[in-house]
């Protein structure tokens, strides 16, 4: 014979309070940026003039991109240390097809990206299927494909920059609306589908499921390798994503492009607020964490920092902003 | 073939059979020849002592493990599962005995995992999703939490809950039921025996493993006793006693047990007392005072989430405590963490072992010497003779089944593993000794094993603090209950006046003047 | 104020010859003191971003000239003619941008430096000297896809086949001491009849040259580029055969003074301004 | 928790049988090792003549001394990737007192090595501390570590190269011993006595225990916070000697050494089979990882491949090697 229980009725106010706590989740790093935004401006003199903030958007875009991609990798526990090495490989891939003569420009984009896209995706899977099918850390096999997608990039191009697109296409990558540049609304539409995505669609749920307990998953009778290529492969597409923007930017698609462009959207990941060991964590707090690091970049120079300070100085800042995000979730919680 | 057999009577129309199943892991058999029929719509209980190989039966009938020889049919069909997928696909569910959540998705989001209600889009229909979670909740009893709260915030009882409600979202031709008892208070036993009843008038098999025989005499219509792999005997329930099962499951009889018939141990000198001392979770500013006394075995009963968990966790500052004081041996102690407080001379054993009592993936001798690792090593260096030897004498005061020192803690059954934790406390001699839910899923055997070892140690002088949820556990161990609700003590009561009804009126009352304003 | 803005635009400052150009600058500037300077520096070599990001910071605070080296010749050119149709002033120094892109993209821009393939065909050819027809020669290559470093090999190439070297083998070591160490040795496993070493650039020098320490082989002789202060040493114990100088502190001062001429009214600049090289060999550390 | 054919092995246990296990497990990567060896010996010409031979164990070296401290950090669950930069700093202040003038070389050597080790440990200790007293991710803290570390060394400098250190601590760095360099000796005692730490002592065991189940380790009265400082410490230690090997190897010191070192070290850990979530693995393990590395990047250039085909191999052999370990693993459990 065991206890029995009165049971009180539940509580429906206590939703809101969790939507609220979510909400100060993300704000947590949310003050961070605020703050560096505040003495940014309060110390530098084109901190907020519109044309610094449009340059500060379309510096934070690749980054950001490459992030919204790795947040569905870390989400399930994984990480992918081969974005930088894959974005130089989708664009010399785009680039190729970019520069192939009698094209019209609607057709070379659209192979173009088509290609780059497809590259991505293809490398994203191989390290999706590697990882999931022989049950290896995504660590050592993204590694491995770091130097496979850097080497096959040098390869392909034998070390040789491509460079001449189309005028039209290149125009598109500086291209502002109301000074907004118009890759960064594409970067924000990319963050508003994987929120939507991961928040609102049973894969996402399953995503978040995975980095929770991947055995739990599994026993629900789902598919690991399923998902776990599919959260990989995204990566990849958006890495090429990424790729066909640097080559609207840059104009150039270089073999040696994105060296270490893979910390940076680690860093914008998990500054975010995603844990590195999975299952939590949003695609805004991705946002966020990459425009920390973008106006910190933009602004330690305008802040007339020696070079070698301002690399000391970000990475105090890194450390600075995690803290206050914890310090605020103690806080909170308290 | 075994000479057991002969006891199993046979089904006319068996849905599941299962025909001398065999399985070992390395050097220890798990199974070793178990043979099975579950009619349809038949309630069958599983028992056997820890490490019988119940759960390791169940997960090969759900393709978890792949079973060395033997054959199942299901439905009169070969059955040979190599996912959970395939398991289900053929119509069987199960919860099994360790926890499968998700701590940070939804209630209802773990409910659901299986089959996330959605629309073509593939968009989860989340209104849809919390309504019916909240009416599956509420089927079993479970009306105090949201289905929006993240499991994470949920107390181990309620886990188990969600996870009977997760296998009961799909229709299944096989339910499967590894001890979901072992963390409910008999509410929600009530109710979830209620709804097996309903299973099994609409025609669905139930396989059901409890360490308590009253509840399998309750609900079942036949048992099957496990022993060492094999199966022993298989009845209908009222072809059996309680005497007979348990002569099977232990091979021989029971020692009639346990009653407390010597005074009590408790002398005057009392080791630990608590004024107004308060956690970070109580709601109350005076927060809870009492005194423990060398030798004595002090229970606290209380209703599922009444705070138990919570004060034994600040007593051993595995939270930092907010105010009030904390006295040992009459004098202030400030305990900051737990090593101040095993340093005091005090012990906890946790009430969810593999989250925090366990390394599983380390050896068992690894375990047992967790807390007292400067007794098994010089100098800071480890003498494993030492460690192993430790650990084998205490396996033996503890009847621990294991394979040896060196054998990871994972390679144990749940019960075995209970008693990996309780010897890392006894390992580090402490002079009082925090318990949690101390015979969760341990077997009926064993559990006489710890009691008598409890005992043993009061006698010894030992202060014992003892939270459980099965009431009887607490009368025939304790000198003294003391009843929490809503984070109070709202009565104690002295040996002589133990009893079931005055216990609940106790837990109850809190919890009427709590909801009452 | 008004006095007139320039932005220097420069590669990863992190190395010995970028920094003493950034003081040769800051020195020339307080000198002038009739301008202000503004400089930025990149992360790393492969760091484009950075450099587009900074033309483009300078286009938004409209500074009256931008001097930039390069880090990619392809890739800064449709920046730069954005600063131009914003009318300001732009000097490329260091590294030239590409002839086909500037014509691809209507850019006419003269470039203001030093050729690195010239300068490499002079080590190469001093080493040729001293190894005669038929020497075996291996080259140690920077960064593949580096515009500096393509033009080296380049130059290491002509000297070879002006001198009739033989090349066994060439490998990158990324300009680094440790890879060009390890890359290095394991070359002269492969080929032990190796008798002469073209590092393109002097920090590889110096780790090729501790793998012949370790290997006991003062036979092989090795030149370098650009004349850094840790080898003098070597030059001077005769270790390293010779390297190139390409008087970086200087270069990105002329190059100021040709824009701030431009700003002030003077004739466009055209074509290339060759600025000055030299070889550097033990004759001249003594 | 569930329970199947591929349960982690022990690892920090003298059981007889255990310890044979044990020894299997290693030997899985050693098994990929011996593949390598043979396909490079059989294929090349010079690869096993005694002097590729001692140039090999030259070029493993700093990696294994580096991926030795990083087995510590990665046994407790963390990560490090801050030693290249920390490497760098190392250098340069260790350089720094290594040429001071009017020193005897013996004081300049003693110096400098405890200047060098110091500022390892002190990096360390800070990336140790800020991780366990705030519960960050080491990626992140070590990630501005990174910065940190490698601007302190630019700034210290000045962007310059240190060099002309005593002839003799120089000849130090290329001196033989039958062959065996004396540097690789020196990191071979170091694995034997990070070996002996980590499985005979309490410390070690500790170690273990705080990779699988920290929250266990806490309950059985440990501090968390000293163990995972001293694991980060450790690490940092290494670093500062691995500066010392570097500088007698080459010679100079300079703030832009060991860029991407990082990846190198934990790729020999995790070839290596430690588990990068913790408490499962061994320093023999780093050491036979740290040899694949070694042995890869030495033989493809004997084999006369292109640098890029080089690197492309690379990735794909490292990937090939963690999958022999697993596929052996598989082959002996079943
Ligand atoms: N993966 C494994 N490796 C080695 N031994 C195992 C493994 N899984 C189970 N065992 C062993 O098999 C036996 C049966 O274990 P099982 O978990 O089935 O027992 P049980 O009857 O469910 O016990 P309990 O009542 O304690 O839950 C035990 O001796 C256990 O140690
Ligand atoms: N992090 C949390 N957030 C919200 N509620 C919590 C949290 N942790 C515990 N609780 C709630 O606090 C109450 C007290 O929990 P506690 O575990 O102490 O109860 P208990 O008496 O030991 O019961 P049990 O039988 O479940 O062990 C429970 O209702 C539990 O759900
Ligand atoms: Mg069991
Ligand atoms: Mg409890």
């Amino acid at each position: 014979m065991q206890l029995d229980e009165n049971l009180p009725t539940a509580t429906a106010t206590a939703a809101p309070a969790v939507s609220m706590k979510l909400l100060l989740r993300d704000a947590g790093i949310g003050i961070a940026l605020v703050l560096l935004i505040l003495f940014f401006a309060l110390t530098t003199d084109h901190f907020l003039s519109p044309n610094n903030i449009s340059n500060i958007l379309t510096q934070i875009t690749i980054n950001l991109i490459l992030a919204i991609g790795m947040t569905f990798v870390i989400l399930i526990g994984g990480i992918d240390l081969s974005v930088g090495s894959m974005l130089a490989f989708c664009a010399v891939v785009g680039g190729s097809v970019l520069t192939i003569p009698d094209l019209s420009v609607f057709q070379a984009v659209s192979l173009a990206t088509l290609a780059a896209v497809g590259t991505g995706a293809l490398c994203g899977f191989l390290n999706g299927w590697i990882s999931a099918f022989w049950g290896l850390p995504s660590f050592i096999v993204t590694l491995g494909m770091l130097n496979i997608a850097r080497g096959a990039a040098l390869q392909v191009t034998d070390a040789r920059t491509i460079y001449s697109f189309p005028p039209s296409f290149n125009a598109f990558g500086s291209q502002m609306i109301y000074g907004v540049p118009v890759v960064f609304l594409i970067a924000l539409a990319l963050v508003a589908i994987a929120w939507f995505v991961l928040s609102k669609t049973v894969f996402g749920r399953l995503l978040y499921g995975i980095g929770n307990n991947e055995e739990a998953v599994r026993l629900a009778g789902h598919s690991l390798m399923t998902y776990k290529i599919a959260a990989f492969t995204i990566a990849g597409v958006l890495v090429g994503i990424a790729a066909m923007v640097y080559m609207a930017r840059l104009n150039i698609a270089s073999p040696i492009i994105g060296i270490g462009f893979e910390l940076n959207a680690i860093a914008a990941v998990i500054i975010g607020g995603t844990s590195l060991s999975g299952g939590r964590g949003s695609v805004i707090g991705t946002l966020l964490g990459a425009c920390i690091i973008g106006v910190l970049a933009n602004g330690l120079i305008l802040f007339g920092l020696s070079d070698f300070m301002r690399q000391l100085i970000t990475g105090v800042v890194i450390i600075l902003a995690v803290i206050i995000d914890k310090y605020r979730e103690r806080i909170t919680a308290a | 073939m075994n000479t057991n057999l002969a006891h199993v009577d046979s089904v006319a129309q068996p849905l599941l059979e299962l025909h001398d199943i065999r399985k070992r892991f390395g050097g220890t058999v798990a199974l070793a020849g178990v043979t099975l029929s579950v009619a349809p719509g038949e309630v069958h209980g599983l028992i056997g002592e820890n490490g019988a190989g119940k759960s390791t039966l169940i997960k090969v009938l759900c393709g978890i493990v792949k079973p060395d020889s033997g054959a199942i049919t299901l439905a009169g069909e070969a059955y040979a599962p190599h996912t959970p997928r395939d398991a289900k696909a053929r119509g069987l569910q199960v919860v099994h005995q360790e926890f499968n959540l998700l701590p940070f998705l939804s209630v209802a989001e773990n409910i659901f995992i299986e089959h996330l209600p959605r629309n073509a889009l593939g968009v989860v229909k989340r209104r849809d999703m919390n309504t019916r979670a909240r009416t599956a909740l509420d089927a079993i009893g479970l009306k105090d939490i949201d289905v929006r709260w993240p499991v994470e915030r949920l107390g181990i009882a309620h886990r188990q809950l969600v996870e009977v409600a997760r296998a009961l979202m799909t229709e299944s031709r096989v339910l499967i039921l590894d001890e979901p008892t072992a963390t409910l208070t008999s509410r929600e036993t009530e109710r979830l025996f209620a709804i097996i009843d309903d299973l099994r008038r609409r025609g669905v098999s139930i396989i059901f493993v409890s360490h308590h025989l009253d509840e399998v005499f309750k609900l079942c219509d036949r048992v099957t006793v496990l022993r060492n792999g094999e199966t022993v005997t298989s009845r209908r329930i009222g072809e059996t006693t309680q005497d007979e099962l348990v002569r099977a499951m232990v091979g021989q009889q029971l020692q009639k047990e346990m009653t407390h018939s010597i005074g009590s141990s408790a002398r005057s000198e009392t080791v630990l007392s608590l004024v107004n001392f308060r956690h970070a979770q109580s709601p109350h500013e005076d927060g809870i005072s009492f005194d423990l006394h060398k030798g004595e075995i002090l229970g606290i009963a209380g209703l599922v989430g009444s705070g138990r968990t919570e004060l034994l966790r600040a007593i051993f500052a595995a939270e930092p405590p907010l105010s009030g004081t904390l006295m040992r041996d009459g004098k202030p102690a400030a305990l900051r963490s737990p090593r101040d407080a095993i340093r005091a001379g005090i012990g906890f054993v946790t009430e969810d072992r593999k989250e925090e009592g366990l390394i599983l993936s380390m050896p068992i001798a690894a375990n047992v010497t967790m807390a007292s690792l400067a007794d098994v090593s010089r100098a800071g260096l480890l003498d494993q003779r030492a460690e192993n030897a430790l650990t084998e004498k205490l396996g033996a005061d503890l009847k621990l089944k294991y394979g040896g020192p060196g054998k990871n803690a994972a390679t144990l059954s749940g019960g075995n593993q209970q008693k990996v934790v309780l010897a890392k406390w006894l390992a580090r001699k402490p002079e009082i000794l925090l318990l949690d839910e101390p015979t969760r899923g341990v077997d009926v055997g064993a559990k006489a094993e710890i009691y008598a070892l409890i005992r043993r140690l009061a006698e010894r002088g030992l202060a014992l603090l003892v939270v459980s949820s099965e009431l009887p556990e607490l009368m025939t161990l304790c000198d003294r209950i003391m009843v929490m609700s809503q984070h109070r003590i709202v009565g104690s009561l002295p040996r002589a006046e133990f009893s079931e009804e005055k216990i609940l009126t106790y837990a109850y009352q809190g919890e009427k003047r709590q909801t009452g304003h | 104020a008004d006095k007139p803005v320039v932005g220097l635009v420069m590669k990863s400052l992190a190395n010995d010859f970028f920094k003493n150009m950034l003081e040769g600058a800051e020195a020339h500037a307080k000198k002038r003191g009739d301008y202000e300077l503004k400089a930025i520096g990149m992360q790393n070599e492969t760091d484009f971003e950075s450099q587009l990001n900074g033309v483009e910071n300078f286009i938004t605070q409209g500074v009256d000239a931008i001097v930039i080296a390069p880090a990619d010749s392809r890739a800064m050119v449709a920046p730069l003619k954005k600063a131009i149709d914003a009318g300001i002033t732009v000097v490329n120094f260091d590294v030239s941008l590409d002839e086909q892109a500037k014509k691809d993209a209507g850019l006419d821009l003269a470039f203001v430096g030093p050729d690195n393939r010239g300068g490499a065909k002079l080590a190469g050819e001093s080493l040729a000297k001293a190894l005669g027809e038929g020497g075996k020669v291996v080259i140690i290559e920077g960064n593949p896809g580096a515009d500096n470093a393509a033009q080296r090999k380049l130059g290491f190439e002509d000297a070879i086949a002006a001198g009739k070297l033989n090349l066994l083998d060439s490998r990158t070591a990324h300009w680094e001491t440790e890879e060009a160490n390890s890359v290095f040795s394991t070359m002269l496993t492969a080929h032990p009849d190796i008798q002469g070493v073209m590092a393109a650039n002097d920090s590889m020098a110096i780790g090729v040259i501790k793998a012949l320490d370790a290997a006991g082989r003062p036979d092989i002789k090795v030149v370098g580029f650009d004349n850094v202060s840790a080898v003098q040493p070597l030059l001077k114990e005769g270790k390293l055969l010779a390297t190139v100088d390409q008087f970086g502190s200087q270069m990105a001062s002329d190059a100021i003074d040709k824009a701030l001429a431009v700003v002030g009214g003077g004739p466009k600049l055209e074509g290339w301004v060759k600025t000055d090289i030299k070889l550097v060999t033990t004759d001249d550390v003594k």
